[in-house]
């Protein structure tokens, strides 16, 4: 147990969380035949894709101190207003393409943030208030139209199938590597980049950033700006993955990324959390969810309240074995 | 015509096509019967359809409104509001989707025969199916009540009719009209049932998703994708074989008749009555029975639907 | 603080004057007495239970339950009493399941330590599914009728109970939270929980009661909402969470804790019902209406904001 | 004299209802330190908030090496080379303690460079003479802990004026002598220094020049050597008065009312044993992080103990909260009043009534508020609290002040054992007298006081015996007669071997 001190208190919790996780695939692997395959993990993985991008956004904003309940409306504006441009664009770059959206997400994701930070609203009130406001425009600016899969470019119709790398089986999606290298990438910079930390600084104690000559206000809109940047990116990997998009795309994001956040160990009074855990708790949520609907036992309606249920279980067996890990490093000394 | 009639077209939620299609019907009919009071297209946003609905209803009756046409998504919980509204003298219409219990309701104008689907649903299943094997149902949510009545419908007739006796009816699911929901779900159906060869989604966001995820998972050589769906939305996976077979009807013609209906009841020129006919311009002519799904409830039959395939698809979605 | 609360409601009356001058220059039905009844009676269920969401959120906690444990006790009653069980038994045992509910979140907030957010966001899934759970697809109906005419007519001349519980509740509230000692506790908790914990006040007992309270209070609003209507389904209440939260933030309560008063809830209330029904009088419905109460919602705060940094900078350059 | 780096004229800044500043002018030059000494609520803190961005000035000007600047916020004072350590000391508690003291570092590269980080934070917290781990999370730091990490914060700065707002208050003599040797060392490479204190002694030691501020006014800025005690106390209260408590013979001390044996908190502290009467008043000292306040926690239920007895009045009891505490008429007044003692966005009355709300208490838990408000009144004139009503929000007063209202509301609970842990901080000299006299008014009264406090004058002024704390463990209990400022130090230090011997 010697090794146990070793670790932050961070890490034991990441520690915990995985733990629940293969906890929760072990139990599912005796309940559904063929479960453990190269097959699920796909299936798992490109569900994961959409929502990971969004709940790292999700957990920067969180780690502020702050909360973005218009990521949902963020998807559908985004799917939407450049499913329409690149139907006429069609001869359009796909990189270029994937920029334009997060640009335009990051766009919306300043609105927030500005409001917030300069205008000093709370981020609650801003966001439920922009999580209507978004979707009110999308409504008026689509007048009932669809986006459909026939007006998209053939490579962004067939990419969710495309893959970067192919192995016995199990292959990794383009849609996959995408929001993997956006957490690798907010991994990195969170634990690498020296501006970051003031993430984490401005949520753990507001007034003492203020004292300690850091610009709340720009840190702040920055968040938010990242958080609107990867609603943009989940926006993109929604238009490819669904290629039908109406005015509904992307309601109640929110709730799942604030939900894959705070199961993934991120404070929600802000300062700490990690990307680690986000992913962890992003795919723990999506896994629970995927193997219900696998699940011969129960029936179609129970699924919900069983979900319920697992994610409190999983929550409280993260955070008891989290606890008991602490008490057995505090033993120590 | 003499006198204004105040007329309110109240869909689920708006914002979507099958609903401002009817919209279409409705304003064209209005404007055939040079109606000089006035029509609203008015309706709550998807996350509060329930309680919007209601709400709406409501208010239109406090307007004095002369009729609302509504295509319900609130169930029976709505039937309070739509008797208050009758008593006090707005009459209330539905399209699309009834009020189960047909409290409160004037009369339903039907898009079709709610048995037929089941027909044309269970039809399109053998012929996919090629004749025999698992077919699973992915609705909307388990509160839609015309999904409900159709799968109860394509049920009925899978038991009832012989020719159907190697059909499966293996599961029904629920994609909540979200497309990641109903995406996972088909998906979900696929590795549960191995040997599944169609689902069939009576809804058009479901039916979408499911297309495209068997499209993206390869998997259109092995399981079959129909149900209801726009032919614009649909045509791509048409033509590439995913869901060969879908089926449609007009929302135009829907709305269109709906208001002929309402117009007339509005009017006084008929009662509502079973065996009162409804001159509704351009679409003929139209009588109201008694709904047979619906015991003590009244409706008038569009119909018919348009089966869709690769070869009138294309035509459809432009 | 307290100049800046006073002047807050200020701000709400002056909101809701110019909204109600507007709505009755407006709209001509609106200062009907059966529209003033309508506009509670439309939304009261949700503005009873943000009596006790002003409690959770003055205390520094947030239950995002609420309108799961409403849907939960109507599809409850529905069960019970097409079981055969008497009505009263039955709301007596739907009151003590969402005692339970709110029992059940506050165990896993005080003795599990686990955020409230996290804890009642679980439970809205969970809650939610048990009362899919419980009907299925099914909608139930057929309640007695003293029941849905308690839930429909007026008990004392045109005011139904429901109102009469809302302003009960509402007074009540407002006397224990700015009178009492408890009231006073949930301030202290909401500002800084570690300096109630150093004075002596029992956190986990003020919590535990503020949820189970919040608890009933949402399955009383869920049997209100079941008379109202005279009908349930599954989807009972979805998604009033964020409606009833708004109603709260927009009264001046401080979402960490610690600050706002039931005044504030009030004025926000009657301008949001005011608003709504206004709007629905000129037709302006669905999304354009909920953005006009976001709109007001980031206004309310941003403009005596601006004004204030305003005339800092001013006095700042003298 | 050299030319001023930094130069205030007619500053006036006010809140909604005070004039925290009115028409204050004065300057630091180059290599100085400069005192600035005044009543609690005088305008220390908000005039050197002025300086470093935080507030903005109404009226007046500021001049950084002669030429006429606007410092709209923090970041602008740091460009300019002026760093704070502020009042009260705000770290990040989910960072570490080396992430704490460099966060703002403008100059340690894009990427984290995390080796470096913690060797830098180790070294300078070394030059300190503190012992604290660089990877320790900030939340569970003492509040001496996290004012070392604000001194090492702004010591990490490359500046040009650093100004300390009563940096030592929550030190112990061991760590003042660091601190001030550290600011002569800056003040031998040119650095200003600016410095406020309530401990006169200090401004004597390393001052040259001191500005006197009373009720917002610049009273006067004058070279120490020209300025006596007393003088500067007349200009600071506006009157001659007596600083020092006059030390009353012990009282009589009663029955036993508190009695600790071997009490344990496993891996914090061991072994604390001692009795306590009524009427006494037993000061608990040690360094920074000695654990006192531990032993503090635990008498009070905060951190329960794991072993050992603790008997009331002869009855031997389990104290596990707060409430249990307070059920055995303890009271603890804490020494972090911003996150422990007070909510700061509620008034003074309601804060003072807070842990006796039960007496307050009518039918149906009704509050009779005239009973609250007038006992918090009389608080208010008791104890001199600045404010102009007891309606006042608690954060809205000087630091002084604030730590008034919080004995008033541990006074109010009329306890039996009062535990204080730094009675004084923050508290001006006057004040500081009142609050002994009351302490030994409470003790005559026959309440028993244990005082922990890091400021040996205080505690020599205060305790009828003394117990030392050194690492979690009690050194030794003394009677005051055999106490000196030299014997207790060498206890908390560790040299008790050269203790006994002498
Ligand atoms: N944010 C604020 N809002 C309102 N009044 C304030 C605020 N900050 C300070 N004041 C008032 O300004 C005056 C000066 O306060 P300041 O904190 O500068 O005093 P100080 O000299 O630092 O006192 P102390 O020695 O107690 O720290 C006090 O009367 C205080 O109540
Ligand atoms: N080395 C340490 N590791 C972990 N926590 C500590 C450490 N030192 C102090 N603390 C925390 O700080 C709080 C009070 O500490 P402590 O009793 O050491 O203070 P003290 O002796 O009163 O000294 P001072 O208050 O002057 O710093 C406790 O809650 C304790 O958990
Ligand atoms: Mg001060
Ligand atoms: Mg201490």
């Amino acid at each position: 147990m010697e090794s146990l001190r070793k670790f932050h208190p961070q890490t034991l919790r990441l520690i915990a969380l995985a733990l629940v996780l293969v906890l929760t695939v072990v139990f599912f692997t005796s309940q559904i035949d063929n479960y453990f395959s190269p097959r699920m993990l796909n299936r798992i993985t490109s569900s994961v894709a959409v929502i990971l991008p969004i709940a790292i956004g999700q957990a920067i904003v969180v780690m502020t101190r702050n909360i973005d309940l218009s990521v949902g409306s963020l998807v559908g504006i985004v799917a939407y207003v450049m499913g329409g441009f690149i139907g006429q664009h069609q001869g359009i770059n796909p990189a270029v393409f994937v920029v334009l959206c997060m640009l335009l997400g990051a766009f919306c994701g300043a609105i927030n943030g500005v409001l917030v930070s300069y205008g000093r609203v709370p981020s609650i009130i801003v966001t439920l208030g922009t999580l209507a406001l978004f979707r009110t425009y999308l409504v008026e600016y689509s007048e009932a139209r669809t986006i459909t899969t026939d007006s998209l470019p053939k490579w962004l119709v067939d990419l969710p199938s495309a893959s970067v790398v192919e192995f016995g089986g199990f292959d990794i999606r383009v849609i996959v590597g995408l929001a993997v290298l956006a957490a690798l990438v907010a991994w990195l910079a969170l634990t690498r980049l020296r501006a970051a930390r003031q993430f984490y600084a401005v949520g753990s104690n507001p007034d003492a950033a203020v004292f300690a000559s850091i610009n709340e206000a720009r840190v702040v809109l920055i968040a938010f700006m990242i958080s609107g940047a990867m609603a943009g990116l989940a926006g993109f990997i929604f238009l490819a993955k669904f290629g039908n998009i109406t005015v509904v795309a992307g309601l109640g994001f929110e709730l799942k990324s604030v939900a894959a956040v705070v199961v993934g160990g991120v404070n929600i009074f802000g300062g700490s959390g990690s990307i680690v855990g986000v992913v962890l708790g992003t795919v723990l949520v999506d896994v629970i969810d995927n193997s219900l609907i696998r699940w011969a036992v129960v029936s179609e309606f129970w699924r919900e309240a069983l979900l319920g249920l697992l994610i409190m279980l999983a929550v409280t067996a993260d955070t008891l074995m989290t606890r008991s890990f602490g008490r057995l490093r505090g033993s120590q000394n | 015509s003499a006198e204004g009639v105040n007329m309110v077209l109240l869909p689920k939620f708006l914002g979507i096509l099958p609903f401002d299609q009817a919209n279409r019907g409705a304003e064209e009919a209005h404007k055939e019967l040079g109606n000089t009071g006035t029509l609203q297209y008015i309706g709550p946003t998807p996350e509060n359809s329930v309680a919007g609905q209601i709400e709406m209803l409501t208010t239109a009756t406090t307007q004095k409104q002369a009729v609302v046409m509504l295509s319900n998504n609130a169930g029976d919980q709505i039937a309070a509001a739509a008797e208050a509204a009758q008593a006090a003298g707005t009459k209330v219409v539905t399209w699309d989707s009834p009020i189960p219990s047909g409290k409160g309701e004037s009369v339903f104008v039907a898009q079709v025969d709610f048995g037929s689907i089941g027909v044309v649903m269970s039809d399109m299943a053998l012929s996919l199916a090629g004749g025999a094997g698992e077919v699973a149902v992915l609705s909307a949510t388990p509160d839609a009540a015309n999904q409900n009545a159709w799968i109860e419908a394509m049920k009925k007739t899978l038991a009832e009719d012989a020719k159907y006796k190697d059909v499966k009816l293996v599961d029904v699911v629920y994609g909540d009209d979200q497309s990641e929901k109903s995406y996972n779900a088909a998906l979900a159906l696929v590795d549960k049932y191995p040997n599944l060869k169609v689902i069939m989604a009576p809804t058009t966001v479901g039916i979408a998703a499911a297309a495209k995820a068997m499209q993206d998972e390869k998997l259109c050589d092995k399981v079959k994708v129909s149900g209801l769906g726009l032919p614009a939305e649909m045509v791509s996976y048409t033509l590439n074989g995913c869901a060969p077979e879908f089926a449609l009807w007009s929302f135009v013609d829907l709305g269109y008749l709906t208001y002929q209906v309402s117009y007339a009841l509005a009017t006084g020129a008929i009662k509502g009555d079973i065996g009162d006919k409804v001159k509704a311009g351009r679409m003929g002519e139209f009588t109201i029975e008694a709904d047979p799904g619906r015991a003590g409830s009244k409706r008038v039959l569009m119909g018919p639907f348009t089966v869709y395939n690769k070869d009138n698809v294309e035509a459809a979605s432009k | 603080m307290l100049v800046r609360l006073k002047s807050w409601e200020g701000l709400l009356v002056v909101i809701l004057a110019v909204t109600i001058i507007a709505n009755a220059a407006l709209a001509p039905q609106f200062l009907t007495v059966q529209n003033q009844i309508n506009l509670f009676q439309l939304s009261i269920e949700k503005i009873i239970v943000a009596t006790a969401m002003t409690f959770i959120i003055i205390n520094g906690e947030i239950d995002l339950s609420v309108a799961s444990v409403m849907g939960l006790s109507a599809c409850a009653f529905g069960v019970l009493v097409s079981a055969g069980v008497p009505g009263a038994v039955a709301i007596v045992l739907c009151l003590l399941l969402g005692l339970a509910a709110g029992g059940i979140n506050a165990f896993f907030i005080t003795v599990m330590k686990i955020p409230s957010l996290v804890v009642t966001l679980a439970m809205l899934i969970a809650f939610r599914g048990f009362a899919r759970v419980l009907l299925e697809d099914r909608g139930l109906g057929n309640f007695p009728e003293w029941f849905s005419s308690l839930g429909r007519n007026g008990l004392i001349g045109p005011i139904p109970l429901s109102l009469i519980i809302f302003l009960m509740l509402l007074i009540g509230g407002a006397l224990v939270l700015h009178r009492t000692g408890f009231g006073r506790k949930v301030f202290f908790i909401g500002t800084n929980a570690e300096v109630a914990r150093y004075s002596g006040v029992n956190i986990a007992r003020v919590k535990t009661i503020l949820f189970a309270a919040s608890g009933i209070i949402s399955a009383l609003a869920g049997l209100l909402y079941a008379a109202r209507l005279a009908s349930v389904r599954g989807d009972a209440a979805f998604g009033f969470e964020l409606d009833i939260i708004t109603m709260v933030l927009l009264g001046g309560v401080s979402i960490f804790g610690g600050r706002g008063s039931m005044l504030g809830v009030l004025l926000s209330i009657l301008i949001v019902l005011n608003l709504r029904n206004g709007m629905a009088l000129s037709n302006i419905t669905g999304h354009i209406q909920t953005a006009v109460i976001g709109t007001l919602l980031i206004l309310s705060v941003l403009g005596p904001n601006l004004i204030q940094m305003w005339s800092e900078r001013r006095k700042a350059v003298h | 004299m050299p030319a001023p780096i930094l130069e205030l004229r007619n500053i006036s800044k006010s809140f909604a209802m005070t004039a925290a500043l009115s028409d204050v002018t004065f300057d630091v030059v180059p290599g100085e330190i400069h005192a600035i000494v005044g009543e609690n609520g005088a305008g220390k803190s908000t005039l050197i908030k002025i300086m470093t961005g935080v507030y903005q000035p109404d009226g007046g000007e500021i001049l950084w090496e002669g030429m006429p600047v606007s410092i709209r916020h923090t970041q602008a004072a740091q460009a300019l080379g002026i760093a704070a350590i502020f009042q009260e000391p705000m770290v990040f508690p989910d960072l570490d303690v080396a992430e704490n003291i460099f966060i703002s570092h403008r100059d340690r590269g894009t990427f984290m460079d995390w080796g470096k980080l913690y060797a830098d934070a180790d070294a300078l917290i070394k030059q300190l003479g503190v012992a604290l781990d660089a990877h320790r999370p900030a939340s569970g730091l003492t509040l001496a802990e996290q004012q070392t990490v604000e001194i090492a914060r702004a010591l990490s700065l490359k500046v040009k004026v650093l100004i300390m707002d009563e940096p030592t208050a929550s030190l112990s003599a061991h760590e003042v002598e660091r601190l001030l040797s550290i600011a002569r060392t800056l003040k031998a490479q040119g650095v200003s220094v600016l410095y406020i204190s309530h401990r006169l002694d200090e401004i004597f030691r390393v001052a040259d020049r001191v500005t006197v501020l009373r009720d917002g006014k610049h009273i006067s800025t004058k070279p120490i050597a020209a300025v006596t005690h007393e003088a500067l106390v007349k200009d600071m209260v506006g009157r001659a008065i007596d600083t020092f408590a006059v030390k009353t013979k012990a009282n009589p001390h009663g029955d036993t009312v508190l009695s600790v044996k071997g009490l344990v908190r496993q891996g914090v502290f061991s072994d604390v044993s001692f009795d306590l009467h009524a009427g006494e008043v037993l000061c608990f000292a040690g360094l920074v992080g000695s654990r006192r306040t531990d032993v503090g926690l635990a008498l009070f239920g905060v951190e329960p103990a794991t072993g050992g007895e603790i008997s009331v009045a002869g009855k031997a009891v389990r104290i596990i909260s707060p409430q249990q505490a307070m059920e055995q008429g303890i009271a603890y007044v804490s020494e972090d009043r911003r996150k422990l003692g007070l909510a700061m966005t509620l008034p003074i009355f309601s804060n003072i009534s807070l842990p006796s709300l039960a007496r307050f208490l009518k039918a149906f838990g009704w509050i009779d508020r005239t009973a609250e408000r007038k006992v918090a009144e009389s608080y208010r004139e008791r104890l001199s609290i600045r404010s102009p009503n007891t309606e006042t929000h608690v954060g809205k007063l000087s630091g002084g002040n604030q730590q008034k209202v919080m004995l008033a509301k541990w006074l109010e609970t009329k306890p039996r054992i009062l535990i204080f842990d730094e009675p004084t901080r923050g508290i001006d000299v006057g004040a500081k007298a009142e609050v002994h006299n009351i302490m030994r008014a409470l003790a005559k009264e026959g309440v028993a006081i244990i005082a922990i406090s890091s400021d040996l004058p205080e505690v020599l002024a205060l305790a009828d015996r003394v117990l030392v704390m050194r690492e979690g463990r009690q050194m030794g209990i003394f009677d005051i007669a055999d106490c000196t400022q030299e014997s207790v130090m060498a206890l908390a230090t560790g040299q008790q071997e050269l203790a006994k011997a002498s």
